[in-house]
């Protein structure tokens, strides 16, 4: 893939950390508003995306690492799996943080409410983990599928 | 009768998808008929649990008294996708393997393995 | 914190947690990732034999997610679950065995099987995985969850189908064509959970057992499950993937590949008799999935007989060994209805079907074994390059000899007796099919001849001077499969009055399904 | 009795089996040894007889796969000839038998009531 006009690239360089704040705002209110850790995730994603098509696959192989995102990645999943392994006290998955006045901890209020950030217990921590976990692998995937163009570009040229 | 548009329009999606995956020759295309599937089985899903005039099922800042939509479907149809983005970027992979080794994504050439 | 109570989610979760450390490890060092499948992998098979020794002697488990109890269902006055939930009762831990040993054998196998290759993290960390998905498709209470163990394990099957897909064009095709039909499979499931969250709000089975009345969308949901479920187990003629898929992946992958197919035939099982029951038209349904038995047995086998590829050889004959269950089990539902045809002989059917599940696991896996032996000191699975190899690797020609002998029925090995129980309850169903079973028996014997005399007989062919025996860590794997089909074979009373009896209980028997979830209600 | 399953219409026992082979096997094996014995080691008697013409060499003569039950695939070519036909390959054909197969199945399962 080759790199595209100044536009664009000007372009992607103002809103891709935009991109990524948002992409990190859904992931955090996912036990609020509609979202979570996967459409956060795919948002912040996208800003990758957008930087690979702009910058060319050859160009953003230095400033995105897959190897880097592949360690997120894995780090997101074992995060995910550890915080289902630490409810196993009662059981598995069980929601041990909520209404305990920890780490969002605070009693939700049933019914219409104007929303408190530090309630639903694991929940958010969860979405932190998906939202990490989807973040990075759609960073490997963009960039496996960049380099796989690559590839079979080369060879259809010789 | 008006209420039940989105069921015609699942079948429309199902029809098409399952057209495309029996005489659609690219192995892209097909990749877009199961799409299509997915997407038609999805509107199904959020479909059955839609109630007229109800609101998304969010309370936080909600009117009061507003009837909600079930979000049960909701949450299967979210589950559904994140499965059909794993599906969809692992078949794409797999045509992008295909098309390096045969050259081709036409189904009539993919297919050393038979018989 | 009692741990005997978290068995059934531990023996899911421990692989789980596995397959997404693997790839943290692999930054350390290369060799511990596989340890550390084969240590997760062995955990979850003791844990299973635990969870299989409680709920022969109890009664089924469930295992509540997230509740505050493990066991508490239905919480402060529900009429239903509303949480994910697993219920392991004794069909499902049937096949939680067959998958827990088959994935230990599959992970110890690949230990040396793997050398060759790179990426062996994510092999590893997929094939966890897969195990996972299996687990879930056996264990799981409630429908949907059955749908996403389904994706799981088809996903991470797919993804180790085109393992080798990077160097050779081949498994990428296999790979391609099995993601296709998989998802078909899958996205009709969803439509049928679809039809019954519409109909009864209800996701979980022994509700929905409980309230199902098969009105006209019943019946579209059920002829949509049958079909779906019948392809992924392989039944004829929606058994085209299976050759491609069975003969290009690696050889251990294949042997749970095998074992994730019957994980689908438990589901169309588990469906028709603990979903439907008798409130649909048995007769039908029974003749229905009779019909893809007799199917999958004739053309499976007359298939594998032209065949000149090894492993697709197999593959064939695993769609043939599949029609033996359906034939089984099918005869058992045809007659569901009458209680005193049942008692006869649908029981027997029926245990000859489900005991040859586990059977078939077992040979089939180790001729897999075998076939994989063989491709990892030759390089070729092409039978017509093959010779003369009975000189070089004699304990892979003996457990050859060993499986080949089960899968075509030989006295004393373990093929023979569940078989003998199909020929015997069938002929009494109706004698024409037990006749047409016999006869694909007697087919599937002279394939494997040819395969034993072109492969392992003859002279010593001077292009597999070098050819020794595989690892020791392969070795190991034939020969626990072995021991196992051995063992069933000379004592097969044993499985049958301790594990399958209770398993065909268990489907037949509907109420002690819902009853365990709901308390009795 | 361990080792006896029962079937419904009788009973299998694989160690019975095992005792039965051994017995009647060692009966077999003496009547056996009763027999003719003007057959000589290393003489004309151990070479295979083939009509007279020469024996081939070892290596030539394993028969490979292609060609066993040539006999057998040859008289159902008629069944064999469709059969093979019908494994395609294409993943069209795939997708459209199993289409095909529910469409029969909705039909079946619909008619019966």
């Amino acid at each position: 893939m080759k790199e595209m006009s100044r536009i664009v690239k000007t372009v992607t360089n103002f809103v891709y950390g935009f991109i990524i704040i948002f992409g990190l705002y859904i992931i955090a209110h996912g036990h609020l508003t509609p979202g979570g850790g996967f459409q956060g995730g795919a948002v912040a994603g996208s800003a990758f995306a957008l930087l690979l098509v702009s910058y060319g696959s050859l160009n953003s192989n230095k400033f995105l690492k897959k190897d880097i995102f592949s360690l997120f990645e894995n780090f997101g999943l074992v995060l995910f799996i550890v915080l289902g392994f630490s409810g196993l006290g009662i059981t598995f998955f069980y929601n041990f943080l909520a209404n305990s006045g920890s780490w969002f901890g605070n009693a939700a209020f049933i019914g219409i409410n104007p929303g408190d950030m530090n309630t639903a217990g694991v929940i958010p921590l969860m979405n932190i983990a998906v939202g990490l976990e989807v973040l990075s692998a759609f960073g490997v995937i963009v960039l496996t599928m960049a380099s796989g163009a690559e590839f079979t570009k080369k060879k259809e040229k010789s | 009768m008006i209420g039940n548009l989105p069921y015609v329009a699942v079948v429309i999606f199902i029809g098409l998808g399952i057209y495309t995956l029996m005489f659609k020759k690219n192995l892209i295309k097909i990749a877009i008929g199961i799409v299509l599937i997915e997407n038609g089985v999805n509107l199904f899903l959020i479909t059955l649990g839609y109630r007229k005039g109800a609101i998304a099922p969010i309370y936080t800042q909600a009117p009061s008294g507003q009837a909600m939509v079930l979000p049960t479907p909701q949450a299967l149809t979210l589950t559904s996708i994140v499965i059909g983005i794993a599906t969809t970027a692992l078949i794409l992979s797999i045509a992008m393997m295909i098309y390096k080794h045969y050259g081709t994504l036409d189904t009539d050439e993919v297919r050393r393995l038979r018989g | 914190m009692n741990l005997s109570n978290h068995v059934p989610i531990l023996i899911i979760a421990i692989p789980l947690l596995a397959a997404f450390l693997v790839p943290l490890i692999n930054r350390i060092s290369k060799k511990a990732t596989g340890i550390l499948s084969a240590l997760a992998l062995s955990v979850s098979l003791i844990l299973t034999i635990v969870l299989a020794v409680k709920i022969l002697t109890v009664g089924p488990q469930v295992y509540i997610f997230g509740a505050t109890s493990p066991s508490l269902a239905l919480p402060s006055g529900l009429k239903f679950p509303i949480r994910i939930m697993f219920e392991v009762d004794a069909m499902g831990i049937f096949m939680g065995l067959i998958t827990a040993v088959v994935s230990f054998l599959g992970v110890i196998y690949s230990l040396s099987f793997l050398k060759k290759y790179d990426g062996v993290d994510k092999y590893y960390s997929l094939l966890l995985l897969l195990t996972v998905g299996m687990f879930g498709m056996e264990f799981t209470g409630d429908i949907f969850n059955f749908f996403v163990f389904l994706e799981i394990a088809s996903i991470a099957s797919v993804a180790l189908i085109s393992f080798r897909g990077v160097d050779y064009g081949e498994p990428a095709e296999a790979g391609f064509k099995y993601m296709v039909v998989s998802s078909i499979s899958a996205l009709m499931v969803l439509f049928a959970v679809g039809i019954f969250y519409g109909q009864y709000d209800l996701l979980n089975f022994a509700a929905l057992a409980k309230m199902i009345k098969y009105s006209q969308l019943d019946k579209i949901a059920l002829g949509l499950l049958i079909s779906v479920l019948a392809m992924k187990a392989g039944a004829v003629p929606m058994h085209m993937w299976t050759p491609d898929a069975y003969s290009e992946a690696p050889a251990p992958i294949t042997m749970i590949l095998v074992a994730a197919s019957q994980a689908s035939l438990y589901a169309l099982f588990r469906i028709v008799f603990s979903l439907y029951n008798i409130t649909m038209n048995t007769l039908t349904v029974g003749w229905i999935i009779i019909i893809f038995g007799l199917l999958s047995m004739f053309i499976g086998v007359t298939m594998a007989i032209v065949q000149k590829d090894i492993k697709r050889l197999m593959a064939y004959h695993a769609v043939s060994q599949t029609g033996y269950m359906l034939l089984g089990v099918g005869v058992g539902l045809a007659v569901l209805a009458n209680p005193i045809a049942l008692q006869n002989y649908g029981i027997t059917a029926m245990e000859g079907g489900i005991f040859h599940i586990m059977n078939h696991a077992m040979y089939k896996g180790l001729l897999f074994l075998t076939a994989g032996a063989l491709f990892f000191r030759t390089g070729t699975r092409d039978l017509n390059k093959m010779g003369g190899l009975a000189h070089y690797m004699k304990y892979t020609t003996i457990f050859f000899i060993i499986g080949a002998a089960a899968i075509a029925g030989l006295p004393p090995f373990n093929g023979f007796a569940s078989k003998l129980l199909i020929y015997e309850s069938v002929y009494k169903f109706n004698p024409l099919l037990s006749i047409i079973a016999m006869v694909v028996s007697i087919l599937t014997l002279a394939s494997f001849v040819k395969v034993f005399h072109s492969a392992f007989l003859g002279p010593k062919l001077p292009q597999f001077k070098e050819v020794k025996e595989v690892p020791r860590s392969m070795v190991f794997a034939m020969a626990v499969l072995s021991c196992i089909i051995i063992f069933f074979g000379l004592f097969p009373d044993l499985i049958v009055k301790n594990l399958v009896h209770p398993a065909v209980m268990s489907l037949i028997e509907q109420l002690q399904y819902t009853g365990t979830a709901l308390g009795g209600m | 009795m361990l080792g006896l399953l029962e079937t419904g219409s009788g009973f299998w026992s694989a160690v019975i089996w095992i005792v039965l082979v051994l017995v009647i096997g060692s009966i077999v094996i003496y009547i056996r040894n009763k027999g003719e014995d003007s057959y000589k080691k290393n003489t004309e008697q151990d070479k295979p007889f083939i009509s007279g013409n020469p024996e081939e060499s070892k290596e030539n003569s394993h028969l490979s796969a292609s060609h066993i039950y040539w006999g057998f695939t040859e008289a159902l070519k008629g069944y064999y000839k469709p059969l093979v036909k019908m494994h395609t390959g294409n993943i069209n054909d795939y997708s459209s038998w199993i289409i095909v197969v529910t469409v029969i199945i909705l039909i079946m399962v619909g008619v019966s009531g």
